[in-house]
């Protein structure tokens, strides 16, 4: 057995060994461990550095209130884990962890020359320094922040699962401490569905730690446990979840918990279709708080070397894990509960190099108790200072007078641990995410809740009841309540008989820190980030005295255990500082989360190849196999060019485009989006909804048109096809779909529900095929025979007609300025179809084309992409679309915006073709367009951008849309291209938008 | 003119096969034949009624005869779905003819993916906001819902136990049959590769 | 001891300290009239008193401040400082902030740990390339630095982000602005609030405006928690709570306010370099000096001043971190908050005279006004101290949405910060 | 996340849902003789009230439906919903404030603690 372990007691398993490293030296721990309790059981208690003065940091806490001894756990790139608590930590055989912020080693530290200038450099002293000359923090900062941060992140992606699960509950009992324990039975017995979660690997909280002296119905505290545990377990409503945190209480009593599935196990020993976290979403009807109450330090000259440990932490590694934290123990307090833990860490072997108490009147009971084991007491006496490098080896002890000055002699006392109890802050800080509100309590010196804002219960010791008995009734109580309060009957719990002789902390004399008597103290509260006493006086002397700015001014409670010792201290010495009341001074804010979580379990199952759905048209498959190069439109895959071998995609693009004019072209169509709208009033809903008119569209005829918002400016366009008199099919662009049916849902519900119109998404319906070319109609007439050629058909006209029993429609409009069809089936059908357009078109040497060429012909034709040519700030006048908006009709969405001074501007910027002088030259998309052949000085005047730009295979010229300053009136014109600040601007003319027009492009 | 090649049809999750869990199984309902009836509830109600045969469902139910089953979506919305052969979108639209009603034919618009199992309830539970508890979501029971990214109508069916169909746009049942393959992982579903590796525009 | 400088941290350090006065005084009521009375401590708020008590001789004024001085948006903003924004009128006031930050920290003798270390706007789809290079183009002709770069330069300049070609949102390319970067916050608002003070003007905190005395479409003076208070000039900063503020002169605005949240990690030693966006993949990342990666995305949907918002904005935001950063799921999330953040159609700010003589308006900054905050606070100055916008601030008046002369910026202000 | 009660379908996750700004915003009709300030006033000004708000919710993953909600922005306490057409419900909206007249759990930092407590507020 290592030196500190006890032969017996506590729920580790002594025959089952399991070896770990620490900074590469091996420890022995047993299961059942915690990194912490192995490396005290073995006599090592300092873990790291703190952030700031790199001191030597031990062990304070024994759960996840724990400030300072944080590790590397796991090596390599992707698996190792930064800021591990070893008081959480359970061990593993093959677990290897490592000290953090310390260089070269844990030992010798260079950081800790920071330590030596402790003088000059005060909470808050950057801000003083390092100003000036003009890129001084460039040079300071580096240093700066390589001596910040504490452990290292992973550097590879992580190789973990996780996941989210969602449950609703009625009662979630959070803390499985006696007061969480019997909430659930009672909430449970009642009938309801209850969830019962803690974070530690056990049920039990502090009974876990508790000596044998208390029984509950005469068993030990863990044997009760286990028996009420497995009761619970029993019942079907109850669900328990050990190694869970409820880290965050949001609105509606949704609370987020946070369960580590596998970082417990050797990785040989993890389940394999466990993820390695889960976080759990539960929606509860009510919420039980048992989170317990959470022990809190004292201030002292020198209080943070390793050995000196809260004392109930102290207690609970004797009792819980069977490892003494000292042989020769000093306990300082000001309270009973103190007491209490020295009588049982002496029961359990150690000397009690004393108790200091600092309050002026103690307990006869427990001077005599002390007497009676002859323990030497200190009583209205503090520590004034304490000697030790890796761990505390002696502590100066000097009577504190009336003012809570120290006088009188210093007294040398050795010690391997000081256990300290400042007393307990309730738990409260789940309460406080809730925003329930606090309340000071004198008699324990600490916050406790007193409003509750959600349909939640506190009970137990996070509701400031310290004795077991309280706790227990607590319990029984918040658990009935919420049952009740759900709407279950109460039924009844079976008494419970509690001995215990244990002390409480529920008379708390209000200590914050202990002066040193000598003008110097470095006492700290904080002891992650490195705050002192001092430094929240300093911040108070300098006027940061609201608690939210000492916080920042000092980083006070900052860190990753968010003051969960130390906050209320700190309070209490600002309170102290302005001779303000604690209330007054109030808290800093408890925000979620309640311990740090992994934000791989934030994210759950979503991430990578789940992380968004990959949207493919029915067609998908044939693209791929045609080695198609694809591209994500918001969360659709399209197939974006097909380069043959050898071929780079732009040679690829030009080769399609062309064979789009010159043969036939085929272009999956089948994202745009497609809205069925049914019903009498469809066309004045269309009048509405668009900028022209459509009461007088023909059956068969087919419309293109424009959507504003009501600010004006063009939100989505395409072609609705008249199906009936009360029938139409609408497309809107791939992107815009979903947008836009909402849109339509949003004014017919809402303003103009006396419309018979009704809506239906049909995108998916159908499979979309663009042919395109000269020759495609031929290609139409041996598949579908007569009556579709360019003379029988009109353009922008659809027929209804069927293949081999497969109902199709085929709508004559273009998006090319070619002539095309765009032929739609059902979806499952897709396939079918259009690889039998490839097999008839391959006579016509029929060519698939992708979306650039898509872009680059229908920018040849001038017509517009929305998104592209548009971005929000653009009207149909500003496209020179004046055709399109109607004068006729009555109203429509946006048109009044069209009326406004800023509107009806003639030198906004509109829509113009761009040719470039050399034809060979493609500017680039994005770019500027300027007045002057050469860039002058910036700021440089701007006319306008170039919104697409290719170089066209059919004119065989560059040629380029862009929106120009009053561009309509300078057609003609010669304008430069700016190129990024690599060359010269390139010339070109403003012309019209259609290139293919006859002459437009010479 | 020429022969063309017979007709074939391609579901949307055709490249699936089952999968099998311990104590939850999952496919694809192919194929099926779905229909959308928007209008008042009652005038629909009849439609149904006459139709399919089937009671018209009340609010967030859905009812099922042999052939069809009919999903409450909305207070003005129904779905309808049926068997491959019965072409139903063509008699609700005479049926519903001159009233202020729309049928759509949405048979390819979605498709339906069944799971079952008595660990059926805890793979949607980790998608699902809903509560899934039997009591709460039971035989007859249906939403609309979303899963992550995608909006789903979840049923519970009454001709089994457990049994859930989710009916899904088309496009997004890859990426949901993957994610519940994923959350099934744990009851023993083998993980299902997104098919991906399309190369993407650099 | 005021001055701040090595010299005498060293002399204090000798000292215990003892000597460093209260950085901002210590008002605790306001005198019974001002000049002028800044309602809201926030940094734009401060930098406002500090320039019009700099720059126009106005001393005689107070900042009333119904919380503590920092503690609204000032106190939970990501700090993304950067000045690419797409129109002349933005890329001017934004830029003339960013000249401002460079020599801000010496100009108010505080550290504001002023960090250029470069912002990178990432584009996933042509689209988005398209966008981000026509605003580098216009920021170049502006004379603002920013330039593109293509996939690989990104990931020269951002080792850890994975630009692999097979993930679900591939990372084309994206701008980059070197001179961006990022601050430490607090530190700019504690820096004006000292140096407003040390010119004499009065910062009250604890105190909130409750009304507005107006006479004759005059106003004369504003009620507070504290007491009433005369003024001829009641400039309003308050951020999320601009239509609260609007309210009391019967005014309505363009305004909704919305939750913003952000959160940071547990502190690692230094890996991220700079300050990365993505507004299809919406999340922005960079690292604290202490060693936090602060995270933030976009707004909660719905209106609310509770600064809080829903968890599931920060569970889509972890999964689009997990896009760009798969190494970074196993650092931990150490605290999440909420903003109130004030956003304008057009993604452009309101520095505004209003209907109501004397009463002006700075607002409407949204989720990118950190940035700004220098600039803000000059010509906002120069609009009390002499009653007209000066040529930066004059695009931004309130009119403009009635003329419809926006400032469009939603393309450069998605993701904005 | 709230939960938000559907009229038609129940209480639902938020995530079910579209937010869609405040309600009762009247669309003008069409009046040759509009200003463009009454016509700015319906595009873009809000009253964004701090206090109990009627806003506008669709069920976007449900029933498609467009309705209505009270809830407050102080505390983001919701009071009810209703369908479009409907007038809002009465509520009662008193809420119990503080000393410097910020109501409880809105999120000033004045109010996280309270002053007095009396028998049974501890609940
Ligand atoms: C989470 C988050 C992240 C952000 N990230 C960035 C970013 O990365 N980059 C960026 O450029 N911007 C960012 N922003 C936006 C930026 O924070 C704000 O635009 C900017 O801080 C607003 O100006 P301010 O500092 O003056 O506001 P605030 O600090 O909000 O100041 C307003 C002050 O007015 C006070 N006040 C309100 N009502 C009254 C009253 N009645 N009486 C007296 N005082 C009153 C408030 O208490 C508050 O202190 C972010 C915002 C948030 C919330
Ligand atoms: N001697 C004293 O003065 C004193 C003071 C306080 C408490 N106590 C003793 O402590 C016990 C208090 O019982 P109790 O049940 O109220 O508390 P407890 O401390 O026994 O149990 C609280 C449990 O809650 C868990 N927990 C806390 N926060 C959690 C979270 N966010 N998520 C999941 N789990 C969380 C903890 O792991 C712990 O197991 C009693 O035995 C009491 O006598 C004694
Ligand atoms: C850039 C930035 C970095 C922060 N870093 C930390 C941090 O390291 N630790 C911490 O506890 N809080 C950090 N915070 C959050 C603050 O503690 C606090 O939550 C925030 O200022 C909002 O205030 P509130 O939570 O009190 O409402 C940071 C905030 C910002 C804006
Ligand atoms: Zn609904």
């Amino acid at each position: 057995m290592s030196t500190y372990r006890l032969d017996k007691g506590g729920l580790i398993d002594r025959t089952k060994p399991l070896r770990f490293t620490f900074d590469g030296k091996p420890v022995l721990g047993f299961e059942g461990d915690t990194i912490a309790s192995a490396m005290i059981a073995n006599g090592q208690h300092m873990v790291g550095r703190s952030f700031k003065y790199h001191r030597p940091r031990g062990i304070l806490g024994i759960g996840s209130e724990e400030p300072a001894a944080l590790v590397q756990m796991g090596d390599g790139n992707a698996e190792t884990t930064p800021n591990v608590r070893v008081t959480e930590q359970e061990v593993f055989a093959g677990l290897s962890v490592r000290s953090q912020n310390a260089w070269p080693s844990l030992e010798f530290d260079v950081g800790r020359m920071n330590d030596y200038a402790w003088r000059f450099i005060p909470a808050g002293f950057y801000y003083k320094t390092f100003m000036g000359p003009p890129g001084a923090w460039m040079m300071f900062e580096p240093i700066i922040r390589k001596a910040a941060g504490l452990g290292k992140s992973p550097t590879e992606a992580d190789p973990d699962n996780y996941e989210h699960v969602n449950r609703h509950c009625d009662v979630l009992v959070i803390g499985g401490g006696p007061s969480g324990i019997m909430a659930a039975e009672a909430a449970s017995l009642a009938g309801a569905r209850v969830i019962l979660v803690d974070e530690s690997n056990q049920l039990g909280g502090q009974l876990l730690g508790e000596t044998t002296e208390t029984t509950l119905n005469d068993q030990e505290p863990v044997e009760w446990v286990v028996a009420a545990e497995a009761a619970l377990r029993a019942r079907e409503n109850v669900t328990i979840l050990n190694r869970t945190t409820a880290f965050g209480y949001y609105a509606e009593n949704f609370v987020g918990l946070w369960e580590k599935c596998t970082d417990h196990l050797a990785p040989s020993d993890r389940p394999e279709r466990a993820p390695r976290e889960r976080l759990w979403r539960v929606r509860a009807k009510h919420v039980v708080l048992a989170t317990g109450a959470i022990e809190r330090s004292i201030a002292f000259h020198e209080n943070d070397r390793p050995g000196i440990m809260l004392a109930s932490a102290a207690q609970t590694y004797a009792y819980r894990y069977g490892a003494l934290p000292g042989k020769n123990i000093l306990v300082f307090a000001n309270n009973d509960a103190a007491w209490t833990n020295a009588f049982a860490l002496k029961e359990a072997g150690a000397n009690i190099a004393g108790i200091v108490d600092a309050r002026p009147s103690i307990d006869a009971g427990l001077l005599a108790k002390a007497a009676e084991v002859s323990i030497d007491l200190f009583p209205r006496s503090g520590i004034v200072g304490t000697k030790g490098h890796a761990r505390v080896k002696e502590a100066s002890i000097r009577t504190l007078g009336e003012d809570g000055q120290p006088t009188g002699a210093t007294k040398q006392v050795e010690c391997d641990l000081i256990a300290v109890s400042g007393g307990y802050n309730p738990n409260v800080s789940l309460f406080s995410q809730s925003r329930g509100k606090l309340k000071y309590d004198e008699n324990i010196a600490g916050f406790r809740p007193a409003h509750s804002w959600q349909k939640e219960t506190s009970a137990g010791s996070c509701n400031g009841a310290f004795d077991l008995a309280s706790c227990l009734t607590e319990g029984v109580k918040a658990g009935t309540n919420a049952a009740i309060a759900v709407g279950f009957k109460e039924a009844k719990v079976a008494s419970l008989t509690l001995k215990s002789n244990q002390k409480t902390a529920a008379e708390t004399f209000e200590l914050w820190d202990v002066p040193s008597g000598t003008g110097i103290q470095r006492a700290w509260v904080d002891l992650q980030n490195d705050v002192t006493a001092k430094d929240l006086r300093l911040a108070v002397q300098e006027g940061y005295s609201s608690v939210e700015h000492a916080k920042r001014y000092t980083t006070m409670g900052m860190g990753t255990d968010q003051g969960k010792t130390s906050g209320v201290t700190a309070f209490g010495i600002l309170a102290q500082t302005m001779g303000k009341s604690i209330p007054e001074v109030g808290v800093t804010t408890y925000r979620q989360p309640y311990k740090s979580v992994s934000l791989g379990a934030i994210a759950g199952q979503h991430m990578g190849e789940l992380y968004a759905p990959r949207r493919g048209t029915p067609m998908h498959e044939w693209h791929r196999e045609a080695g198609a190069h694809f591209e994500t439109v918001g969360d659709w895959l399209r197939a974006w060019v097909y380069p043959q071998t050898g071929e780079t995609w732009q040679r690829a693009v030009q080769r399609e485009s062309k064979a789009a004019r010159t043969g036939i072209g085929i272009l999956d169509a089948s994202t745009l989006g497609k809205i069925d709208i049914r019903g009498k009033d469809s066309r004045e809903f269309l009048n509405r909804i668009y900028t022209n008119a459509w009461s007088k569209l023909g059956i068969g005829k087919c419309r293109y048109g424009l959507m504003l918002k009501e600010d004006g400016m063009v939100f989505d366009d395409g072609v609705t096809t008249c199906l009936a008199d009360d029938h139409f099919h609408m497309t809107t662009t791939s992107g815009g779909a979903a947008g836009v049916l909402s849109h339509l849902e949003d004014y017919l519900q809402t303003e103009w529900p006396d419309l018979d119109v009704w809506c239906t998404s049909v995108t998916e319906e159908w499979a979309v095929s663009s042919i395109c070319g000269p020759k495609c109609h031929q290609l139409i007439a041996d598949l579908f025979g007569d009556g579709y050629g360019p003379d029988d058909m009109p353009f922008m006209t659809m027929k209804e007609t069927e293949l081999e029993g497969v109902p199709v429609r085929i709508f004559r409009i273009s998006f090319t300025g070619e002539h095309s069809y765009e032929i739609n089936v059902p979806s499952e059908y897709g396939r079918w179809f259009w690889d039998t357009l490839m097999e008839h078109g391959a006579q016509y040497d029929i060519t698939p084309y992708g979306t650039e060429a898509m872009h680059l012909l229908r920018a040849e034709k001038g017509f517009i992409i929305v998104g592209q040519e548009t971005d929000g700030t653009i009207t149909p006048h500003d496209l020179r679309m004046d055709w399109i908006v109607s004068q006729k009709k009555g109203d429509f969405v946006g048109k009044r915006s069209l009326f406004r001074s800023d509107t009806v501007r003639k030198d906004r910027h509109q829509l113009v073709g761009l040719i470039t002088e050399d034809r060979s030259k493609v500017v680039d998309e994005g770019a500027h367009i300027i007045a002057t052949s050469t860039e002058p000085a910036p700021p440089v005047p701007m006319l306008g951008h170039v919104t697409s730009s290719y170089y066209s295979p059919n004119i065989q010229r560059s040629i380029a849309l862009a929106l120009v300053k009053g561009g309509g009136d300078r057609m003609g014109e010669t304008v430069y291209v700016t190129q990024r600040g690599n060359g010269e601007p390139i010339q070109a003319t403003i012309t019209d938008v259609d290139f293919l027009a006859e002459g437009a492009a010479s | 003119m020429t022969s063309i090649k017979a007709p074939f049809k391609q579901s949307p999750l055709g490249h699936r096969s089952a999968l099998t869990g311990d104590g939850v199984q999952m496919s694809e309902r192919a194929h099926l034949n779905k229909t959308m009836l928007r209008g008042d509830l009652e005038t629909l109600g009849s439609a149904v009624a006459s139709v399919a045969g089937a009671n018209a469902p009340t609010a967030s139910q859905s009812t099922y005869t042999k052939t069809c089953d009919v999903h409450w979506i909305g207070p003005d919305t129904l779905m309808v779905l049926a068997g491959e052969g019965e072409a139903l979108a063509d008699s609700f639209s005479s049926e519903l003819d001159g009233k202020a009603c729309q049928v759509a034919n949405i048979s390819n618009n979605y498709t339906v993916i069944e799971l079952s199992g008595a660990r059926a309830r805890d793979v949607l539970q980790k998608l699902s906001t809903l509560d899934l508890d039997a009591a709460a979501f039971g035989k007859g029971a249906v939403a609309g819902t979303v899963f992550a990214h995608s909006n789903v109508v979840l049923a519970c069916r009454l001709d089994a136990p457990d049994t859930f169909d989710i009916v899904i746009r088309r496009s997004h049942a890859d990426y949901l049959w993957c994610l519940i393959a994923d959350a099934g992982y744990e009851y023993g579903f083998d993980k299902q590769a997104i098919v991906a590796g399309e190369t993407l525009r650099q | 001891m005021r001055n701040y400088s090595v010299m005498n941290l060293l002399k204090q350090g000798l000292k215990g300290h003892k000597d460093w006065e209260p950085a901002w005084g210590l008002s605790t009521t306001p005198k019974d009239s001002y000049d002028a009375v800044i309602i809201g401590g926030g940094g734009h708020g401060l930098a406002t008193a500090y320039y019009m008590a700099k720059e126009h001789g106005m001393t005689n004024i107070a900042v009333i401040e119904k919380g503590w001085i920092g503690g609204g948006n000032a106190g939970r903003n990501t700090t993304i400082i950067r000045s690419n924004y797409l129109y002349d009128e933005s890329a001017a006031i934004y830029d003339h902030a960013l000249d401002l930050w460079k020599t801000l920290g010496r100009e108010l003798n505080y550290n504001i740990m002023m960090s250029h270390r470069g912002v990178l706007n990432v584009a996933h789809d042509e689209g988005e390339a398209r966008t981000i290079k026509r605003r580098v183009e216009a920021n170049r002709l502006n004379g603002i630095e920013a330039e593109w770069l293509d996939a690989k330069q990104v990931k020269e300049f951002c080792p850890l982000v994975n630009i692999s070609p097979d993930v679900r949102y591939p990372i084309v390319g994206g701008s980059l602005q070197r001179s961006g970067g990022s601050n430490r916050h607090d530190a700019v608002v504690w820096a004006f609030a000292r140096a407003a003070h040390q010119l004499g003007v009065d910062i009250v905190q604890q105190c909130e405006v409750t009304g507005f005395k107006i006479e004759g479409g005059q106003i004369t003076g504003l009620s507070t928690t504290k007491g009433d208070i005369k003024t001829p000039k009641v400039a309003s900063v308050v951020a999320g709570h601009s239509s609260v503020m609007a309210k009391m002169a019967d005014l309505k605005l363009p305004i909704e306010s919305h939750p913003l949240q952000a959160l940071v990690s547990e502190p690692v030693k230094p890996i991220m370099p700079c300050v990365l966006m993505s507004n299809q993949v919406h999340v922005y990342v960079s690292q604290s000096d202490k060693g936090g990666m602060v995270i933030g995305a976009g707004i909660d949907p719905y209106c609310s001043y509770s600064q809080r918002g829903g968890f599931n904005i920060i569970e889509e935001q972890m999964a689009a971190v997990m896009e760009l950063f798969p190494m970074m799921s196993r650092l931990r999330m150490v605290r999440q908050w909420g903003g109130i953040v004030d956003v304008c159609p057009d993604a452009s700010p309101l520095i505004t005279k209003t209907p109501v003589k004397g009463f002006y308006i700075n607002a409407g900054w949204g989720t990118g006004g950190w940035k700004a905050t220098p600039g803000s606070g000059h010509v906002f100055a120069d609009l009390v101290a002499n009653d007209e916008p000066n040529d930066i601030a004059a695009p931004f008046t309130m009119e403009r949405f009635a003329t419809g002369k926006l400032v469009a910026e939603h393309g450069a202000a998605a993701v904005a910060h | 996340m709230f939960i938000i009660k559907c009229p038609y379908c129940g209480e639902r996750d938020q995530s079910e849902f579209t937010h869609g700004g405040e309600a009762h915003i009247d669309r003008p009709e069409w009046r040759d003789d509009m200003t463009d300030a009454e016509w700015s006033d319906f595009v873009f000004l809000r009253h964004n009230e701090k206090g109990v708000i009627a806003e506008r919710w669709m069920h976007a993953a449900g029933c498609g439906k467009w309705f209505n909600g009270l809830r407050s922005t102080i505390t983001d306490e919701i009071y009810g919903f209703y369908k479009i057409g409907e007038k809002p419900p009465k509520v009662d909206t008193a809420e119990p404030a503080t000393p410097a007249g910020e109501l409880l759990g809105s999120g000033n930092d004045a109010v996280k603690v309270v002053a007095e407590l009396s028998e049974g507020d501890a609940k």
